[in-house]
């Protein structure tokens, strides 16, 4: 128990630093190179969850995120490189550049993100009904949220459906209080969030995001009783922002959240806390060491690559938009008998009219 | 323009047994046979389960197929385009099934902003085979919200699919090929079509999405017929013909992918263009066949080209109202002989 | 008390009757005349809702209704001539032959109705929102809907909203366990719709229809409190639909709810309980047998007006289509001084492109 | 086609004070006055009431007026949406906005089941006074979610406006004339105007919608500019006459109603149609326009008209793609040309 302790701790330290440093860094690399031309949101202050569910995660598993997305790619295992390259717009990021950062996505990890508020909810149910429909499989989804998608009607038809098909996918809804500047009292008139998912039937929690070795621990439970078929759960992460909503820049000049609450969310960091976590479950200084040092050269290492490798070229989109065929089994009667694929057909007198 | 090439009758010969069927039951057989032919194609809405099955296009799939292959759902058309975009991802084929036009508008976001961009966004990885299948209400007074076709909004969409059947044959064929085209295909299926019956082949067939269909030869006028105008388009040929006026039938069947070379083709023949579109007027499909034609060809049309459409307003309900509202064979007719007297 | 009591009493069963004599009436007429183009929903088994809401209501109250709406209609004191005029199609119908039974709307009532399942809720936020930005008046708004209506993401939205700005609005849900074909169990997990409603803040309760009396008291309570301020409620009525869903056939051939179930409805009818409620009351059976008479007499007599009525003429469409022209505010500022009208500008060289 | 009739400028002389504004500073100032002259004015949206005021464009208004009028929103598009339609049935003149087009697509089910066709279901009786303020989003990777502008969908729907303002001045008396306009309007701003700076007067004054200004005179070619393209458009206007090819600009200020008159005129003078549309080609804005002018003059054109669109795909985020993906003045500029050419 110590030891996985300890080897969680350390885990979940390197993933939540890692996540750190990269958004601290791009923050920092924005303006001077100006070689980002994408709008992004950046997830300071919010390492917690996604690091926690990092451990529960395996390879088959699907995440539908919205746009403050970057802690939840790497959670999934995708590669920072291809994130670092998307951002810079080069055919080497993971959508070759036409994505950015507000609809990250990486197909081949099962990540996937986009801007709208609301609609990774529904996407997660769909993906979640496909690993429930192919059998076998113990995949799950996680459909990553804002507090402000839980003002969308059509996230409450996806929490219906889960539960109704009592489908294999956490909703995973992090509660910074605020929806861009919008504070929750001017959206809701009761903030119980739980409260409102429970009454479609599914299975809740609610859980600060200051001890994240807890937190990871109550989502291994969560999890696994999904991958068990005990139907959806929503967990609401209480978290905090502690940069600007969207961009490199602090908006706290907005005047839209006190300062004093700001201030008292910094001083009770959970990357500090886990830091704190870890040398109390016995990770030794120096690993912790490596950790950091590693994660920054990470992030150069993969500002280094996006910065070399090439544009993608405009003549490479028709490929893409051209259309994408047909699935394999219909080209294997197309090819036993070309004539059942009618490019036209004779002459027809339709009657009745 | 040139009248040199002959006219090219597209004329696959047809294999094997064909039995009558109504435009419904060819819907129905496509499905059936997709789910036959792929593990993976699952159809789904509101009543699709049930005994009636949605106008008899989705009445006995559930007892052949089981309920996990076939299911209602509650009246939540945001999430379930939503489930059918993230089904599609991971692969399945979903087929989902709105009973009205009118009440897939609640998932224009899932479209627009999800399932149209969703390959091109990914950077070409991913996949987004879906298909959506709308019925376009029409008469007994479905009135304003149960008779909207908006089949130029999604035509707009980079991306999308969009396939209008015209007779049941085709029915079958382009609904089995939007079923399997990788890429995610609205179906938009006339309702005053559902009693029409035509021969249509037994086994599965599949007509190339984009590849319109001259239904009929003629040299003074091509008249492109849309979905559910195709059988007046042909009654207003046949009309016309007495009156020794040829009208080249083209049956669009797909507005994306356009197929604007038989299109250029015909008109190339007939120097003339009437445009037979079942949905409103202004900035509508027949808009965009006219302007795709007259880009090209420009002061070579020897009339203006006309269009055929709804008047440009909603569907009245008062019976009187409405009989005056949907164009007829002899609108067309009418459209035909302007086009060839204004030369 | 007693009186009071005699009269609600009378009252109710005579808007119960008159609503079940209209749909009776109705649904033997439609295939013989076949004059009535228009599907039609009939409420046949729901009149106890729409009745104990019509002691409630005063002309400046507004209701916005699903599509099963006769009873509403009437509910609201407008005209039932102009009703069927409605579904006849004619120049006299209530929308003028525009809307026949599904958009059914009384302006100068402030009633109106849709086919689209979940509309009337977010449309009655707005007239609500109206009513209390108004100041002064102490109208209220009535959504009507049916149980398929929670199924609908924009419901939750409709609700939260007239939460958040303690709206003048009842929300009206008649549960009849079906939407269409489709049974409860194969809509939701679970079926506590209040649960859902309450959880955003919105005041509940849920009530058979077995006895109107009891529901017309129940809603007085309600309804005051909306009057005074006290923010929205969300009632959901238990009822059950006697007729098929739509058209005045019979559907039950479909198998979709078990003969039993419509059997044991049917027997437990809230008119005839109406009937022995009034009765208990004092209500005269001379009383009584008046407004039998009546009802079946209105009915009669407005079917034979719209039979006799024109229709309306396809010229006069243009009228309406054509653009209303603006507020009377600017109309006067455009004769005060034609010029700040303007239909063109002087030529603009615009700077910076 | 005669060349006869000299071209008339619409000239309407502005009395009174004028003031250099922004594009965005002219929108905000036609809400300002907007609800000094009406108590019946709100403005809502996410962001409406905070400092930075949505670009600017609704800064200080809640401070002028308070929260009861102008106030921030949960994320719930459907159902403010829902708010300003029920509440415009009952008098009120509601402003609702959103920060890009594309959120706005949730609410499509609101604008084209119920806010278009009220007035006309009501037998003419109700009205629905609403405007719907949409910004589209342009440049550094506002990418497919964030750059959508979809203004031929609600062109297309009967009973709705759609107005797309080209300059400062034109966006508060079109604003004003939306907001008083007693049917619903969708108003469609281009981000990318928002820095650009005009001579707007201080007074409210109202454009009346369904009227195109001519905004430069030319004989050769008529350029129908739309939104956000009509800078780019005056300036290759100005391009081209250094080649002494004479560009006719028509702003066209309203899709609906769709000043077809003042266009005609214009294409009677020049025989030459181009079209700038800031949307995507196909089944788009610029297709009605040519459709409209083919079927009225069809083969008196001189030449093919031309469409200059957004490519019809969705806007890449990589910078470079990006910069290629917009038309430019050197777009306009080549179609112009080639019109002129194509003799
Ligand atoms: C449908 C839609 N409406 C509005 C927006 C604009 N918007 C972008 S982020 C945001 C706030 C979302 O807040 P929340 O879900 O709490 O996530 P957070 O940013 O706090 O992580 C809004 C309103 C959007 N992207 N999509
Ligand atoms: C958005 C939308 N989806 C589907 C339909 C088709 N439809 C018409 S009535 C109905 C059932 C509604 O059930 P409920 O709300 O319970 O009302 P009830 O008919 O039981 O009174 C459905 C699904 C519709 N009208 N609108
Ligand atoms: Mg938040
Ligand atoms: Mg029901």
């Amino acid at each position: 128990m110590g030891q996985t302790q300890a080897a969680d701790a350390l885990a979940l330290y390197r993933m939540m630093r890692l996540i750190r440093r990269t958004e601290e860094i791009l923050i920092a690399e924005y303006h001077p190179a100006n070689e980002m031309r994408c709008p992004m949101h950046f997830c300071v202050g919010q390492e917690a969850a996604p690091a926690a569910l990092s451990l529960q995660l395996r390879p088959d598993d699907v995440i539908m995120s919205h746009y403050r997305s970057h802690g939840y790619y790497l959670a999934k295992g995708a590669p920072l490189d291809a994130m670092i390259a998307e951002f810079y717009g080069k055919a080497t990021g993971s959508n070759g550049g036409l994505a950015g950062s507000m609809e990250l996505a990486h197909h081949g990890f099962h990540f996937y993100s986009g801007a709208i508020v609301g609609g990774p909810l529904g996407l997660a149910v769909g993906s979640a009904f496909a690993q429930r429909y192919r059998r076998g499989g113990s995949g799950i989804s996680v459909a990553v949220f804002g507090d402000g998608a839980m003002d969308e009607g059509v996230s409450y038809e996806a929490l219906n459906l889960a539960a109704l098909h009592r489908l294999p996918i956490l909703f995973l809804c992090e509660n910074n209080r605020y929806a861009a500047h919008t504070p929750a009292p001017a959206r809701a008139a009761s903030h119980d969030l739980i409260a409102r998912a429970a009454a479609f039937g599914v299975a809740v929690r609610r859980m600060p995001d200051k001890n994240p070795l807890e937190l990871a621990a109550a989502m291994n439970v969560i999890v696994a009783d999904i991958r068990e078929g005990r139907g959806p759960f929503l967990l609401e992460v209480e978290t905090y922002r502690f940069c600007g909503h969207v961009g490199p820049e602090s908006d706290d000049h907005l005047d839209y959240r006190p300062v004093a609450e700001v201030d008292a969310a910094k001083a009770s960091d959970p990357l500090a806390a886990m830091l704190r976590l870890a040398r109390a479950a016995g990770v030794a200084d120096a690993a912790l060491e490596e950790v950091d040092a590693s994660c920054d050269e990470q992030v150069w290492s993969a500002i280094r690559a996006a910065k070399a490798a090439p544009f993608p070229r405009f003549q490479d989109l028709r490929g893409i938009e051209a259309a994408n065929g047909y699935a394999p089994v219909v080209r294997e009667l197309i090819d036993a008998a070309p004539t059942r694929f009618l490019g036209g057909q004779a002459e027809t007198r339709l009657r009745p009219y | 323009m040139s009248k040199a090439s002959a006219v090219e009758l597209a004329s696959t010969p047809r294999a094997g047994r064909a039995t009558r069927l109504s435009f419904g039951a060819a819907v129905n057989a496509a499905q059936r046979q997709a789910m036959e032919l792929d593990e993976n194609v699952f159809v789904f809405g509101i009543g699709a389960d049930g005994k009636a099955g949605i106008f008899g296009s989705t009445a006995g799939l559930k007892e052949r197929f089981s309920a996990r292959r076939v299911f209602d759902t509650p009246i939540s058309e945001q999430s379930l385009t939503a489930l059918a975009a993230g089904a599609a991802n991971a692969g399945l084929r979903p087929v989902l099934v709105h009973q009205r036009f009118d009440f897939l508008l609640y998932s224009a976001d899932q479209i627009a902003n999800w399932i149209g961009p969703w390959r091109y966004i990914s950077g070409g990885h991913a996949t987004m085979p879906l298909t959506i299948r709308a019925i376009v209400g029409k008469g007994w007074g479905q009135g304003p919200q149960h008779s909207k076709s908006l089949h130029s909004w999604f035509a707009h969409l980079p991306g999308m699919q969009v396939v209008m059947p015209g007779s049941p044959a085709d029915a079958k064929g382009l609904l089995l090929s939007s079923i399997f085209s990788n890429d995610p295909t609205l179906f938009i299926e006339g309702r005053s079509l559902y009693a029409m019956e035509e021969e249509v082949p037994d086994e599965p067939y599949f007509i190339r999405l984009g590849r319109a269909l001259v239904r009929r030869p003629g040299k003074d006028v091509t008249l492109v017929a849309i979905g559910s105008l195709v059988p007046g388009g042909l009654e207003a040929a046949e009309q016309l013909a007495a009156e020794r006026i040829e009208v080249e039938v083209v049956d669009l069947r797909t507005l994306v992918p356009l197929d604007l070379e038989t299109v250029l083709a015909s008109v190339g023949r007939t120097g003339r263009l009437v445009v037979a579109d079942p949905g409103w007027r202004d900035f509508g499909a027949a808009a965009e066949v006219i302007a795709s034609v007259c880009e090209r060809v420009g002061p070579a049309l020897k009339a203006a080209p006309q269009r055929v459409t709804w008047p440009h307003r909603y569907a009245p309900t008062s019976a009187p109202l409405e009989a005056g509202y949907y164009p007829t064979s002899a609108d067309i007719v009418r459209a035909c002989k302007s086009a060839v007297a204004g030369i």
